[in-house]
């Protein structure tokens, strides 16, 4: 067991977005001054995050106790190495975010910005709680919390279809963490005997049976349905109604890869990956996450709305780490940790290009936007830039991440998976490149008035740095990797 | 073992106290007339305290008449001649010469929350009269259901 | 002075509402100062008995010192489980109090008095049934609540409620008769009226159909009393059409404490040996739980106006309440246990919302929700917390009785409980964001960036004053309050429940009813 | 709605009358509600506990006092409820009739009968209440039927001649005072016991407080006063009951 460290940073950098709630709601008359502290609240967050990494990185877990609320059983941060990487992704991307959401909201002028950046600060801190939590009811608790705190975001624009979108959003979220995590969740804590802190072998490793372990797996894998796994996945398009900040962080960093992020935890931290080893559960979710894969593949082929197209992607990338989960080996489990944060960042990228081009033409689909290299050079290319990672092409950061999942496939002996794979990223290139290579090779579509530059910079800015953060995870992967193999 | 018969027939008050509580049940459910709910629930308290009291009931055994002659089963209250010996040793007093005192004094509460009741019921009852002009349920239901005077 | 905490807790209110009865008459104004006044001391001695509860397991109170032998005198018990339901019946009671003196002019018609008269003699009738060891002394008790309910409820300006609580009268009787009947059977079968000295003697020789029809009178009489589904027709109409004040006052307290007395006489009275003791019959209430969960769940999805969901959302809870009991392990009885404690704060939260919402009108239609967000934030704020219970989300209280109740139902193997639960949890889901939704959105969608409706000057619910604030925080805040002290208040009701011979799971094969473990008569 | 009812009364009637199969005797002395050990107690410790021959008044005002008072309760309770209920207090409607004249009644031919008759009867009534109430020691009788009996000769006058000569002799703030009154004093004989440093409803405390008594003899005298107190309060809401409901709740011109 590595020995813990009792420190407070946790709780602090949990703590600064929820306290810069009443900041804002005192601010909303004073924009400039409100998203400055937003700013400010972002720096500070990744800061205390960064303050961590020494002691992690040193096999050590850093311990928080908020409420001792059932005997054995508190609501409690443990920071280890996953919670660790995933925390830094999103706070790190929540500052980008917020640059880009100040762009995005004054070139549209959107109403009621005040309330969406509370909003947004809270499901950050939701997210970062997963990210630290320390036993399952924690994990469920701030699972909850997310659920919440970003119904409001997908429901922002309050017209007819926002609000059908949040409807499915919440039914498919609220339906699936009610219906099937919480008696997962209750079963575990019923057999666990009441401690369920997440150890490296899983607290229930030999204390439940080969049905009973398959069927609790299911249930977990399902009920966290911010995974995206098929057929639980529809709830995602639908919320691509929501404005583009929210689409780009929470639908390619925080919402999503929560989900994908508690399907790790109850992988090695419930169950353990040698007692998995034992059942077939793993097996059938690998099973499904590459069925995911395929399908989802194939259907973003066939979108024509450029963020649909993006959130299909990311339905698939997630499967992605779902698989390299349930491979059981370790070069897959790094692999999927690793692609946790390349793919942040890539996906990341797309969404805030798609942004750009909505707010600086209003173009929304693929086929309206031939042509547009040439007018909006950087967005492009950042797009491009972003698209190599997302398909796993060298310079992209993608591809370490890629690579050990392909490892791992071959590892565990899985060929089919492995083939899957490989079909998958052709047709990544399949619908990701055209659009790129449309815009600066092909011809303007009819009807293209060629109006409208470069989006404002406040936009541009972050694209870009994301891009480039996507080229410096390719050439210095050694921080995901150490922080990844913790958790082998 | 005696037949179910004879202990019916023995146990005769019980059986009359279910036909009561039966016939007060029944009104109370099916009858439409406020007033004869009321009545119905009238019956179902008495038969009640019919119950209680007939558990109290002491014949003293076989005993038709106490060792000093007197008779048995009477009213709860110490008759006057043996007023000092019962207070320096109790004992002497036969327990089976007098009525069990616990049931009568259930039944005075029992008389009262059905008085209470009875009461609070009738003003509803009066109230109800007020405001729809009649008693009798159908009637009240059917004002309901054509809201001529909205209930905002 | 402190040794007689058991009785003086019931006197406080009751002599505040003498003394409200003697001065009411010329000087109205000082009845609300007694009741506040009266109701928070009722709840420092009601946490000064549960600490010593806590620690000590077990208090007894003979009035009249007529201790010897047993069942001469009353004794008053107290133990974890009623300790607890004290303090909330204490803390509900005192946050409607503070409630009151706000909303009071308008519901009440001009009589203030009379209000605080009956309210005070309500939680007279309220602690006195918690507290009681008695069996017949219970059924005073809750005749003295249920009279001052009729009466706070027929109290109101709508002629329906009038209807309504003359059928909730009628029902009311039929129960408490029935349960007058059941300690009658027992009286007759034992010769004993105290609890304890029941048990002991019905341990002794519980094969007798005597007693089996006591306890079948018994818990339909409490069934009835508590509303449990196919009985509770006329909850609903009652606290719908009766006085907002009324209703805040009986919705969250009366229910609540009937599920309490159904838990003291299967667990102190007649004995778990002997309660589950024979066939599985106990799986059928399970059964019939699950019923009054679903149909409350479908009933208030169908309601149209907020009161009458909120009713319909009670029967749900009853239904949660008795099934966990009947789950004869000691998971189920403990969630039951807590979910009164629970579900009395979450529905006093919503009932006091819906009551300064509402104001005067008894129906307020899920559409005047329009933009209320903008409106009244903070109402709807507190409103939020609650429903948040209900749904069952983790820092509530909800949560947490949820939580011991699923767990019972997944020991004790019955799927159909646990899967009621759940659906029902989302059946309210649906309920409360159909209403965040009207509240922030407006009932018509906009057009996009639509930013919910401009604001709408008060129709006739008065906008929140101090007190009703604070009564609605002071709800809201117990409701987490509960939910974060899970642990503690758990652990108080796992140990009264192993004293009285609660076993942790059901026992498959149970053994011969011989004289079980020592019974708790020191 | 009748045949379920029908239904419903059949199957408790049935349960019930399957239950009567295991009763005891009808009358058995050794049945364990008339041969228990509680009731021998109650018997035989009367006189020596309380000096009270009448069993039943011991038990209903000493052993279970706790009861009786919160029965009491019950009739006070009874008398706001209907007085919330009911009562009006806009003066639209109901002339108020002159001070205690005879009102022109119809049926006035027979009023001296009845006027002379009642006028006659009522002080003896309320003598023989207050016989009953004191009595109750020694004769079935009590606190409660006192009271009711004085209720009665109020009801009696109201009857005879009209609500308002009854209401002039007991004004409805004396009555909901009354109310109040007797059971502030049967709590407060509690109370006071308390006080003494004895447990809630202990008479024999009262030793302290009376001159020359022994505890027993303090527990007769305090069952007494308990009975005082129940006798005001029952009287003042029987007839508070009766004028409301006559008068539906204007206390002018009622029957």
């Amino acid at each position: 067991m590595p020995e813990t460290v009792d420190s407070l940073s946790p709780l602090f950098a949990w703590l600064v977005s929820l306290a810069l709630v009443p900041v804002l709601l005192v601010l909303r008359k004073r924009p400039n001054l409100r998203d400055g502290a937003s700013l400010v609240a972002g720096v500070v967050k990744l800061a205390l995050v960064i303050s961590l990494v020494p002691l992690v990185t040193a096999g050590k877990v850093v311990v928080v106790t908020l409420a001792e609320v059932l005997p054995g059983l508190p609501i409690q941060f443990r920071v280890d190495g996953l919670g660790l990487l995933f925390a830094l992704v999103a706070s790190g991307l929540w500052i980008v975010t917020t640059l880009y959401a100040m762009g995005y909201m004054r070139g549209l002028d959107e109403h009621s910005q005040t309330r969406f950046y509370s909003f947004f600060a809270v499901s950050l801190s939701a997210t970062l709680g997963v990210a630290f939590a320390g036993n399952l009811l924690t994990l469920y608790l701030f699972y909850e919390l997310l659920s919440l705190s970003t119904w409001p975001l997908v429901t922002h624009h309050g017209d007819a279809e926002g609000r059908s979108g949040g409807r499915t959003y919440l039914a498919y979220l609220l339906g699936s963490s009610i219906g099937l995590a919480l008696p997962a969740l209750i079963f575990c804590y019923m057999r666990s005997g009441g401690n369920m802190d997440f150890t490296t072998t899983g607290f229930l490793a030999g204390k439940v049976s080969v049905v009973e372990g398959t069927v609790v797996l299911l249930m977990f894998t399902y009920g966290f349905a911010k995974a995206g796994l098929m057929p639980l996945h529809s709830w995602l398009p639908a919320a691509m109604v929501a404005p583009t900040p929210v689409s780009a962080l929470l639908h390619a960093v925080a919402v999503v890869k929560v989900g994908v992020f508690c399907v790790i935890r109850v992988f090695t931290g419930v169950f353990g990956i040698e007692f998995l080893r034992g059942i077939p559960g793993a097996q059938i979710v690998a099973a499904l996450a590459g069925i995911t894969i395929v399908v989802s593949s194939l259907i973003a082929l066939s979108q024509d709305n450029l963020k649909r197209r993006l959130a299909f992607s990311t339905i698939g990338q997630l499967s992605y780490i779902i698989m390299g989960v349930a491979l059981l080996s370790d070069n897959g489990t790094v692999g999927s940790i690793m692609h946790i944060a390349t793919h942040a960042f890539g996906k990341i990228t797309l969404f805030f290009c798609a942004g750009a081009i909505y707010v600086a033409t209003g173009k929304k689909y693929v086929s309206q936007m031939g042509g547009l290299g040439r007018r909006m050079p950087w967005t492009m290319g950042a797009f491009l830039v972003a698209s190599l990672s997302i398909i796993g092409l060298p310079p992209g950061g993608g591809a370490w991440s890629k690579w050990y999942l392909l490892l791992g496939t071959l590892d565990a002996g899985a060929w089919w998976l492995a083939a899957a794979l490989v079909a998958s990223t052709l047709l990544n290139i399949g619908y990701l490149l055209p659009v790129a290579v449309s815009a600066f090779f092909g011809k303007a579509a009819e009807g293209d008035d060629g109006v409208g530059g470069e989006a404002p910079l406040a936009c541009v800015i972050p694209l870009c740095l994301t891009a480039l953060m996507t080229l410096v995870w390719f050439v210095f992967p050694g921080l995901l990797k150490t922080l990844a193999s913790l958790m082998t | 073992m005696p037949t179910p018969f004879q202990i019916l027939l023995h146990n005769f008050n019980y059986v009359c106290y279910v036909v009561l509580l039966m016939i007060g049940l029944h009104a109370m459910i099916t009858k439409r007339n406020l007033i004869k709910k009321l009545i119905g629930m009238s019956v179902f308290s008495t038969a009640i305290i019919l119950f209680y009291v007939s558990i109290g009931v002491n014949n003293g055994g076989d005993m038709l008449a106490g060792h000093d002659g007197r008779p048995v089963g009477n009213i709860p209250v110490l008759e006057h001649g043996i007023g000092h010996d019962a207070i320096t040793h109790p004992e002497t007093i036969d327990p089976r010469r007098y009525a069990n005192p616990l049931p009568h004094v259930l039944m005075l509460t029992a008389i009262v929350v059905g008085v209470a009741t009875l009461g609070v019921a009738l003003a509803i009852t009066q109230r109800v009269f007020q405001d729809y002009g009649t008693l009798e349920e159908d009637e009240i239901l059917a004002q309901l259901n054509n809201p001529q005077e909205n209930d905002d | 002075m402190t040794e007689h905490f058991p009785v003086f807790i019931v006197l406080i209110p009751f002599f505040g509402a003498l003394l409200c009865g003697l001065l009411g008459m010329r000087w109205p104004r000082v009845c609300p100062g007694i009741a506040l006044a009266g109701m928070g001391l009722a709840v420092v001695v009601a946490a000064a008995i549960l600490q010593r509860v806590a620690e000590v397991g077990e208090w007894s109170y003979f009035v009249g010192k007529w201790e010897q032998p047993r069942g001469i005198g009353i004794e008053l018990r107290v133990d974890g489980i009623n300790a607890l339901v004290l303090s909330a019946v204490a803390v509900v009671g005192w946050l409607v109090a503070v409630f009151s003196p706000g909303r009071l002019g308008r519901d009440e018609e001009s009589k203030p008095t009379q209000f605080y008269i009956l309210f005070l003699l309500l939680m007279t009738g309220l602690f006195g049934i918690t507290v009681t060891g008695d069996a017949f002394n219970l059924y005073v008790m809750i005749e003295i609540s249920a009279l001052t309910g009729y009466a706070l409820l027929a109290m109101g300006p709508h002629s329906r409620a009038r209807l309504a609580t003359f059928n909730y009268l009628i029902m009311g009787t039929i129960g408490a008769s029935f349960y007058l009947l059941g300690v009658g059977y027992l009286y007759l079968h034992t010769g004993m009226l105290n609890m304890a000295g029941i048990h002991t003697v019905l341990a002794a020789n519980p094969a007798s159909s005597v007693a089996l029809v006591a306890f079948t009178l018994i818990m339909v009489g409490l069934w009835l009393k508590m509303a449990l589904f196919p009985l509770g027709g006329w909850l609903p109409n009652v606290y719908t059409y009766g006085p907002p004040l009324a209703a805040a006052a009986a919705a969250p307290l009366v229910t609540k404490v009937t599920v309490y007395v159904m838990v003291r006489m299967m667990v102190t009275v007649f004995g778990w040996k002997w309660v589950f003791g024979g066939g599985g019959w106990n799986e059928a209430v399970v059964w019939l739980a699950v019923v009054a969960i679903l149909a409350g769940a479908l009933m208030a999805l169908a309601a149209k106006d907020l009161k009458r969901m909120l009713c319909c959302l009670i029967l749900s809870e009853v239904g949660y309440m008795v099934g966990g009991a009947w789950l004869a392990n000691r998971w189920g009885m403990t969630g039951a246990i807590y979910h009164i404690l629970g579900d009395a704060f979450m529905t006093l939260t919503l009932f006091l919302a819906a009551g300064v919402l509402a104001g005067r009108a008894a129906i307020f239609k899920l559409e005047r929700f329009e933009g209320m967000f903008r409106r009244q934030p903070w109402v709807m704020a507190a409103f939020a917390v609650g429903a948040l219970g209900m749904i069952g989300l983790p820092p509530t209280c909800g949560f947490f009785s949820k939580w011991f109740l699923i767990r019972g139902g997944l020991e004790a193997g019955h799927y159909g409980y646990v899967g009621a639960l759940i659906v029902s949890s989302l059946i309210n889901a649906v309920l409360f964001f159909r209403i965040f939704e009207i509240a922030v959105f407006g009932s018509k969608p906009g057009k996009h960036g639509y930013d919910g409706p401009q604001v709408v000057v008060e129709p006739d619910g008065v906008k929140a004053k101090g007190g009703d604030l604070l009564a609605l925080y002071g709800a809201a805040a117990m409701v987490v309050v509960v939910g974060l002290g899970s642990g503690w208040i758990s652990g108080v009701i796992q140990r009264a429940l192993e004293v009285n011979g609660v076993p942790l799971a059901a026992p498959a094969v149970l053994a011969p009813a011989v004289d079980e473990t020592p019974t708790n008569d020191h | 709605m009748r045949a379920f009812g029908l239904i419903i009364v059949l199957l408790t009637g049935g349960l019930l009358l399957w239950g009567v199969r295991d009763f005891p005797l009808f009358g058995a002395a050794d049945s364990p509600a008339n041969g228990g050990v509680v009731t021998a107690y109650y018997l035989q410790h009367t006189m020596q506990d309380a000096r009270v021959p009448n069993a039943v008044t011991t038990v209903l005002a000493d052993y279970r006092s706790y009861d009786t008072m919160f029965e009491t309760a019950v009739i006070f309770t009874a008398g706001i409820a209907i007085f919330a209920i009911l009562r009006v207090f806009d003066d639209r409607g109901g002339r108020r009739l002159r001070k205690s004249q005879d009102a022109p009644v119809k049926g006035d031919q027979y009023r001296i009968i009845v006027g002379t008759t009642s006028r006659l009867l009522i002080a003896p009534i309320q003598l023989f209440a207050l016989y009953v109430l004191v009595h109750g020691h020694h004769s079935p009788g009590g606190g409660f039927q006192g009271g009711v009996i004085i209720g009665a000769s109020f009801l009696l006058l109201a009857v005879a001649r009209n609500l308002q000569t009854s209401l002039d002799r007991f004004p409805e703030r004396r009555f909901l005072a009354m109310g109040a009154g007797g059971v502030l004093i049967y709590a407060g004989t509690g109370l006071l016991c308390m006080l003494l440093g004895r447990n809630f409803l202990d008479y024999g405390a009262l030793q302290a407080v009376l001159p020359a008594t022994g505890p027993e003899m303090a527990r007769s005298h305090g069952i007494f006063a308990v009975e005082i107190g129940v006798a005001v309060t029952v009287s003042a809401s029987m007839f508070a009951v009766y004028a409301m409901l006559a008068s539906r709740g204007r206390l002018k011109d009622g029957l």
